[in-house]
């Protein structure tokens, strides 16, 4: 009716989309939150693994943070005496840095500890790298042990442009954060050095009591639970769709054949399959890892298989609908192929449906995460997911003390997304499928 | 004959981001009881929506305005809504255009229609069935039947039927009929037309009757009222409307229907252009777009509805009608 | 179908679906609603059946203690042999034969009459394959005994004969032993030793020959002579236990009625004791022991059980007893049991637990770990060098890094602690990536019987307090070995021990191999295990020992707390 | 009506025996036995505990025994060499088994005694999920647009996405602890079913909700609900007789399926609120590779979602005359 042109219905569709505030920030949100577990290595957060073994989780602190990134090689010096000057004392970190520099090639950042005006320790911090780990041989000591001799007299080290500063070397220790990294990870860690340099957050939503930051195992956590989503949502897309797509558009035998299976896939015990399937992948994780197939991965194809049942089922009840509409008929008149059909006039048509199923199958995917690790089933520590987390904090949940935060930041994240997603879910509904929001 | 529905300057518009949107903008109307009033229009005209600003079921984003309609000398337009509800199937009724949307795909037929009995009547529905079959055979229906059949295992005719024989079950002074026989084939048309007609006689029913077709309706009512773009264009008695249509958007819709009487015309003349976008309504008169007749004045301000001299009840809304008099020597 | 029916049918058909189901939901409740036991207490998972001979689990243990007794009991607190339905009993000079006098008043829960026949049926049954007891080779120190346990069934009468068990009367039961056996009056304590009542055993066996397993410990039909009697089951619940009146000590039986429940999640378990609802939890949530240490109801005792991983020797750089040692010795124990485990499980180089009398138990090199907190800094950073220094001698270093190593645990929230700070102190102290691969488990029993795993977390729990339940697990042809590693000078100490006579030098012998053990290292010794009971402040004869056994006849409220 | 019931009973058996075939090969190809435990059993004692539940059969054999009629075991049917003590056995003689773990229950017994009570508990969860789900789906919906419908919204969606057993821990700190009015777990009256059927019932209730608004928002467009107005019906009436009947399918094709996950009830409520219900037999059994009792507990879930989806096909044609019988097959 309306005379402005008609758009296609894609664009009106986007049109119609943008108009719901709701899905459009939802949307986004999930988009910052997929960027933010991609780029999370680059955020100033702690590591997620290292153990800091206090005992006891500390509750949140909405502290800015400090140098404490645990990721880096550390060559200690201890000042027998505060120094005279602090110009001294600049003088003398500049020449310190260069000998680093002259051993390691990377420039260390200096980092003063003890009172700020007489600082008791000197560290220079460099970004962990392996042959640098004197765990894994590196004689990093003995080396700068030597050169520091060569530029210290009896009483301390010598400082280009006069002066001398009482100090000694206390070691060297190394921390790796991460563990075994891709390339990727690597290169934003180190991109992360040099933005932040050794500035971590503060411990924003708590410890846990193996001392490990909440906040930065939620954002290293929504990788593995992100993906988990994805990978099931795709393999219930792909299979679901394809699958009830040819069950409900040939239907007669076929479909009752293809959807009584689906009755007893539906009835199969999953857990065994769940079981089996990660059983199976342990048994032969040396020959996968070299094809790149960690047990993550299959463990998402597991998830997927078990999504994709309802997919079929709806997919297939739209599209038995959809093959007596008059426009599929006329196609088929005209003498369009099944697969002009099918992928022409069918499947533009279960863009709602689907949209709106994916929806509800990545929260039910993420939970049966969640559940699987509750099990012990999941996810293979030190990985981590919001699954663990929220099964860890089970535990804490207990009269004696109640440590919330372990709740909060699983929660949190959890929350927010299936929010976003069922959001996201009745905005697509509303733009795809206008039969249904057309007197809305 | 005093006026048994007379509504006055009824404003209805839609709110919409870019602003508000005039649906029906100061449209008046009359009927008389046992009158039959016709309401003719393209689709966009606000004919159905003035039937529903009456009724009082305008659904929102679309918002009432401004407007009065004196039912039996009181406003329904403000009236509470307990006490419009309680008029509404009794006194004031209506049928939808589309059967089959209009009756309740779970519900039988007779649970559809008992109900208004049960509800206005405090009836029981075992005492409600006699006189749901009654008003079935009236409307030409075996009630054995179709009492017991839902809606869709019933004919398009029969279903448009069940729905007249619903909104006359109470005898309502007013009916108005949206449309009720575009669905409908050319046959079965005429005849839900001829028992509406013969229903009316029988009750002294007021029928407001909503068409876009103006030939179908010639012949079914006393005074017709043509609606353009939410304004009335022209209204007047039936008989003279046909005979003398006066104002340039009835002529051009007279002359694009075919008739039997008279040579046919080929190709029949059709009105150019597109009824208006009411998000983008033209100044003026809103039909000067596709006006033969236009003027600079048409295309400025808004034609009032004026009536002639003689017959008083014949008015147009338009700046030519003086000349266009003139030239017939009236 | 006419409208008006299929109305009424709608409705009844969402009657039909939820009213009786909810009612059903309130009818059950209230018929399960039994008036609570005078004792109640967590044991745990279902037990796997009340059968003392074929079972094995502790949970298991506990159940049979209540329902049945051996010929000795042990003393709640030094665990000691007290008279059971033996009276009294006396053994030879030779230490070989020993025999019991029973109590006349010994009965069955029916009232029948206790005699040394019950016991001979009994562990026959036990020794006999078809029973496929997992203990019968606890009676294999009886003369005869392991022959007949692996007779055929043409072979069975006449093995039987040559076993040195005989019942000369009603009252006396004579055994003689193959070899010296310490042990042996501990073991009569011990369930798998315990009566069966022969009749109603043969009986089920007739009527019900396919489920009689099932049928003859139901309630109703289990015959015990233990302090208590079965009552009431249900599976995934609870066992409702009463009194035995025919119990011959009933007189200092105090608990008239006592609640086993079956609570497989520890959170819950501890909830409902902290309102009041249980008596007795054996675990607590590892995360909360820093809070309930402070309880006076807590109670940690060390416990003859010990916690260490294999070590897979036919996987190289497994195989390489120069890293194994490094291994071993890069772990900070001190800051693992002080940290994680919390409940005072001692740091610990050797495979058996401390205090076992007269034992002198021997320790996996390593530096002295000294008193305060400086010396046990020391003492690691030295041994971390020392192992430094053995992975270099093994020919890794930056040329040749260490190859990743992976640890293998079974679902648990210890364990995976212990396993993330075994992998952080290799990874900071060896530079060694470490992978943690945690199974289900039954595919981690599966994966360690098959030796599929570089390290994987174990524990051993002691039958009885004497180091030979734990060293006799490593000898090559034990199937708890499972590290692939087998030394005949091993076996052969261990065998020399169990024929040794005299109780010194056998120790010794033992210590001896242990030493070996402890020089080949197949496993890593981590630390003691420590017993973790929450009990009611005012329950009496319930004392922490080294087996964590607790025989229910003892319990007893008191007025004010112990 | 009838031969819509009788094909569906057809495929039924159809069903019944492919899950029975698919899931008994499965079990037997996971790894690790019903039998190995920490202190491993000396392998004598091992073979005649195999021998005993003839898991030392071939597999074949061991599929038919399980399957029956026949019992092919010594004391079995002449026919296959038996001494015909006890001539038939398996499923098709009702005999479900022993267990592997729970030695002193026949499956049958393990059933009979879990299913009432995760039955229960799955009623009190539905009604939880209609009592909840229903008011505030109806509620968003004829509010649509105000804060009140974007609050439910929100609850709704929490519901579904917090794991239950992060409901369960928070639900007991509040009720048992904070404000002791209920127990903290084990079952024997009503006070004991409160707090897990409600986390039980939440997810669902959510799901109610979101469907049940959807659903009455299309409905309320509709026609013949401005009919239902214009014939002058109370609000109330045109909502509850009119709307509601409409929007209501939906909400019951979902509740079909989810019936069945309701009673089977779930572990982990079964878990923390120790219920012996037989939601914890679903998992344990498999963690346990006790076959006999994961065959049983899936026969018992394939049977309900089976019978549930043909009530929910036969309610749906009750409630919406429009489906015919064999479409909805």
């Amino acid at each position: 009716m309306s005379a402005r042109g008609s758009a296609s219905p894609a664009r009106q569709a986007w049109r119609r989309f943008r108009s719901s505030r709701g899905a459009l920030a939802s949307l986004l949100f999930l988009a910052a939150s997929g960027l933010a577990a991609l780029l999370a290595p680059l955020l100033p957060l702690a590591s997620p693994r290292v153990l800091a073994l206090a005992g006891e989780a500390r509750a949140p602190r909405l502290e800015l943070g400090g140098p404490h990134w645990a990721h880096r090689v550390s060559i200690r010096l201890r000042l027998n005496e505060p120094p005279r000057s602090g110009e001294l004392l600049a003088r003398a970190e500049r020449a310190l840095a260069a000998s680093a520099r002259e051993l390691t090639a990377a420039t260390p950042r200096i980092l003063r500890h003890g009172p700020r005006a007489a600082p008791s320790e000197l560290e220079l911090a460099l970004l962990y790298r392996p042959e640098l780990d004197p765990a894994r041989g590196a004689d990093l000591e003995a080396r700068f042990a030597t050169l520091l001799a060569s530029q210290s007299g009896p009483d301390g080290l010598h400082v280009p442009g006069g002066g001398t500063l009482a100090l000694a070397l206390a070691g060297v220790t190394a921390q790796d954060g991460y563990g075994p990294l891709g390339a990727l990870d690597r290169a934003l860690i180190a991109l992360r050095h040099r933005l932040f340099g050794f500035f971590q957050l503060g411990p924003w939503l708590g410890t846990d009591a193996k001392g490990r930051d909440l906040f930065a195992r939620c954002v290293f956590g929504s990788r593995v639970s992100l993906s988990v989503a994805l990978a099931a949502a795709l393999v219930s897309v792909v299979v679901g769709v394809g699958y009830g797509a040819l069950a409900g558009y040939f239907g007669g035998r076929l479909d009752a054949v293809m959807m009584r299976l689906v009755d007893v896939l539906y009835s199969i015990p999953f857990l065994f399959v769940v079981i089996f399937v990660i059983t199976l992948l342990g048994e032969y994780r040396t020959e996968l890892a070299r094809l790149g197939i960690g047990r993550m991965t299959a463990f998402f194809v597991v998830l997927g298989l078990s999504t994709w049942l309802t997919m079929a089922r709806v997919v297939r009840a739209q599209v038995l609908a959809l093959r007596q509409a008059e426009f599929v008929r006329a196609a088929r008149v005209l003498g369009a192929s099944h697969g002009f059909v099918l992928r022409v006039h069918v499947l533009p048509h279960l863009l709602g449906i689907v949209a709106v199923y994916l929806t509800l199958t990545l929260p039910a995917v993420m939970l049966y995460e969640s559940f699987l690790s509750f099990l012990g089933l999941g996810v293979e520590p030190p990985q981590v997911s919001w699954g663990i987390l929220a099964s860890d904090a089970l535990d804490a949940l207990n009269p004696l003390s109640v440590a919330w935060w372990l709740v909060l930041g699983p929660a949190l994240f959890l929350g927010a997304t299936l929010l976003a997603l069922n959001v996201l879910g009745d905005g697509l509904r509303d733009a795809l499928d206008p039969r249904l929001g057309r007197n809305g | 004959m005093t006026a048994l529905l007379e509504a006055l300057d009824l404003a209805v518009e839609l709110d919409t981001r870019e602003g508000r949107v005039p649906l029906l903008d100061g449209v008046s109307f009359e009927v008389a009881a046992g009158e039959t009033l016709a309401l003719v229009g393209e689709s966009g005209s606000g004919k159905t929506l003035t039937a529903l600003t009456v009724l009082g079921l305008v659904p929102p984003p679309l918002r009432v305005r401004a407007g009065r309609a004196f039912f039996r000398e009181r406003n329904l337009l403000r009236l509470p809504e307990r006490e419009l509800r309680r008029l509404r199937g009794r006194e004031l009724a209506i049928v939808f255009q589309d059967p089959l949307g209009a009756l309740h795909p779970l519900l039988t037929v007779e649970r559809q229609l008992t109900e208004v009995l049960e509800v206005h009547e405090r009836l029981t529905r075992r005492a409600a069935r006699p006189r749901a079959a009654a008003a079935l055979e009236e409307v030409g229906l075996e009630p054995e039947r179709v009492l017991a059949a839902y809606p869709h295992e019933l004919s398009g005719g029969m279903r448009q039927r069940v729905a007249i024989a619903m909104a006359l079950l109470l005898r309502p002074a007013l009916l108005f009929a949206d449309e009720p026989t575009t669905a409908l084939d050319a046959h079965l048309e005429v005849q839900v037309l001829e028992l509406l007609r013969a229903l009316q006689r029988r009750h002294g029913t007021a029928v407001v009757l909503i068409s876009h077709d103006l030939a179908r309706v010639a012949e079914f009512a006393d005074r017709v009222q043509v609606l353009y773009a939410g304004r009335t264009q022209e209204s007047a008695a039936a008989r003279v409307l046909f005979e003398r249509p006066l104002h340039p958007y009835t002529r051009g819709l007279l002359a694009s229907t075919p008739t039997l009487a008279g040579e046919p015309r080929f190709p029949l003349p059709a009105i150019p252009g597109q009824p208006p976008d009411p998000l983008a309504r033209p100044p003026g008169c809103a039909f000067h777009p596709r006006c033969p007749l236009a003027s600079a004045r048409c295309r400025a301000e808004v034609p009032p509805l004026e009536s002639l001299r003689a017959p008083s009840d014949h008015r147009t809304a338009c700046f030519e009608t003086p000349r266009l008099l003139l030239e017939r020597g009236a | 179908m006419t409208a008006a029916w299929r109305a009424r049918l709608r409705n009844v058909l969402a009657l039909a679906l939820l009213v009786p189901l909810a009612a059903l939901a309130l009818a059950l409740a209230r018929r399960a609603r039994l008036p609570r036991a005078e004792f109640v207490y967590s044991n745990g998972s279902e037990v796997t059946t009340l059968d003392p001979a074929t079972v094995s689990g502790q949970a298991e243990g506990r159940v049979a203690m209540a329902l049945f007794e051996g010929l000795t009991v042990k003393h709640p607190q030094t665990l000691a042999p007290l008279p059971g339905v033996a009276e009294r009993w006396e053994v030879a000079p030779d230490g070989l034969t020993t025999t019991f006098h029973l109590r006349a008043d010994a009965r069955w829960s029916n009232g029948e009459r206790l005699t040394a026949e019950d016991f001979l049926f009994s562990w026959r049954r036990l020794l006999e394959p078809e029973t496929a007891a997992p203990f019968a080779y606890q009676l294999w120190c009886v003369r005869g005994a392991e022959a007949f346990g692996r007779s055929t069934p043409e072979e069975r009468e006449a093995r039987w004969r040559a076993v040195g068990l005989a019942a000369p009367d009603a009252r006396t039961l004579v055994v003689e032993l193959a070899r010296p056996t310490a042990y042996f009056l501990a073991l009569t304590s011990f369930h798998p030793l315990f009566p069966v009542h022969r009749r109603s055993l043969e009986e089920a066996q007739r009527r019900f020959p396919g489920r009689w397993q099932s049928e003859w410990v139901r309630p109703g039909h289990l015959v015990s002579n233990g302090p208590f009697k079965l009552v009431e089951r249900r599976v995934n619940d609870r066992l409702r236990l009463v009194r035995n009146p025919e119990y011959w000590d009933v007189a200092s039986v105090a608990l008239r009625s006592l609640d086993i429940l079956a609570l497989e999640h520890i959170g819950t378990g501890l909830n409902l004791y902290l309102a009041g609802e249980v008596d007795w939890i054996d675990r607590v949530p590892a995360a909360l022991v820093p809070q309930l240490r402070r309880r006076a109801d807590f109670q940690a005792a060390p416990y003859l059980a010990s916690y260490f991983y294999r070590v897979n020797v036919t996987r190289p750089p497994l195989d390489d007893v120069r890293v194994r040692r490094a291994l071993a010795l890069a772990v900070d124990r001190p800051t693992l049991c002080a940290a994680i485990l919390q409940k005072g499980e001692p740091p610990s180089w050797s495979l058996t637990p401390p205090g076992l009398a007269g034992y002198p138990r021997p320790e996996m090199r390593h530096a002295p770990q000294g008193a305060d907190e400086a010396a046990h800094a020391a003492a690691l950073a030295a041994d971390r060098a020392e192992a430094r220094a053995l992975l270099a001698a093994a020919g890794y270093g930056p040329a040749r890094p260490f190859p990743p190593l992976e640890i293998l645990f079974n679902t648990s929230e210890t364990h995976r602690d212990v396993a993330e700070v075994l992998a952080a102190d290799w990874s900071a102290a060896l530079g060694i990536e470490v992978k943690l691969l945690n199974q289900e488990w039954k595919s981690f029993l599966d994966s360690q019987t098959n030796l599929r795993y570089d390290l994987s977390r174990s524990s051993w729990i002691g039958d009885y307090p004497d180091p030979n339940t734990f060293l006799e697990a490593f000898t090559s042809r034990s199937e708890n070995n499972r590290t692939g590693w087998s030394s005949t000078r091993y076996d052969a100490l261990v065998a020399a021990a169990a024929r040794e006579v005299d109780a010194e030098r056998r120790l010794a012998l033992l210590a001896e191999a242990e030493a070996l053990l402890l020089e080949e290292l197949p496993i890593l010794p981590l630390f003691g295990y420590v017993s973790q009971n929450l009990v009611h402040p005012r329950l009496g004869g319930f004392h922490p020992n080294v087996l964590d056994e607790h025989p229910p006849k003892f319990w007893h409220w008191q007025e004010r707390a112990r | 009506m009838t031969l819509f019931l009788l094909r569906r009973a057809g495929w039924f058996l159809v069903t019944l025996w492919l899950v029975v075939s698919v899931s008994f090969v499965l079990m037997r190809a996971v790894r690790g036995g019903p039998f190995s435990s920490e202190r491993a059993l000396h392998p004598a004692v091992e073979q005649s505990l195999r021998a005993r539940y003839h898991l030392d059969w071939p597999l074949w054999k061991q599929y038919l025994q399980y399957v029956g009629p026949l019992d092919w075991s010594a004391e079995g049917h002449a026919l296959v060499g038996g001494d015909g003590t006890r001539p038939f056995g398996g499923l098709l003689a009702l005999d479900l088994g022993p267990s592997f773990k729970y030695r002193d229950f026949t499956v049958g017994e393990i059933l009979a005694q879990s299913l009432p009570v995760s039955a229960a508990l799955g009623a009190l969860a539905l009604v939880w999920a209609l009592a909840l789900g229903l008011p505030c789906g109806i509620l968003a919906a004829v509010r649509r647009g105000t804060r009140l419908d974007l609050a439910l919204r929100l609850g709704a969606t929490l519901g579904i996405a917090l794991p239950n057993f992060v409901v369960a821990g928070l639900l007991v700190l509040v009720f048992v602890f904070g404000l002791g009015w209920l127990p903290p777990a084990g079952w024997g009256d009503l006070q004991h079913f409160l707090l897990p059927s409600f986390v039980l019932g939440l997810p669902f209730a959510a799901y109610v909700a979101r469907l049940t608004r959807a659903g009455l928002l299309e409905v309320l467009n509709q026609d013949y609900v401005r009919t239902a107005r214009a014939k002058g019906l109370p609000p109330r009436l045109v909502l509850v007789r009119h709307a509601l009947r409409a929007a209501l399918l939906p909400v019951v094709t979902y509740l079909g399926p989810a019936t069945a996950g309701i009673l089977t009830g779930s572990l982990v409520v079964e878990k923390i609120f120790a219920i012996p219900g037989v939601g914890t037999h679903f998992v344990n059994s498999a963690l346990n590779r006790d076959y006999p009792l994961a065959m049983g507990v899936t026969l018992v879930y394939t049977v309900l979602v089976y019978a549930l989806n043909t009530l929910v096909d036969a309610a749906a044609t009750l409630l919406d005359p429009r489906i015919r019988l064999e479409e909805a097959g």
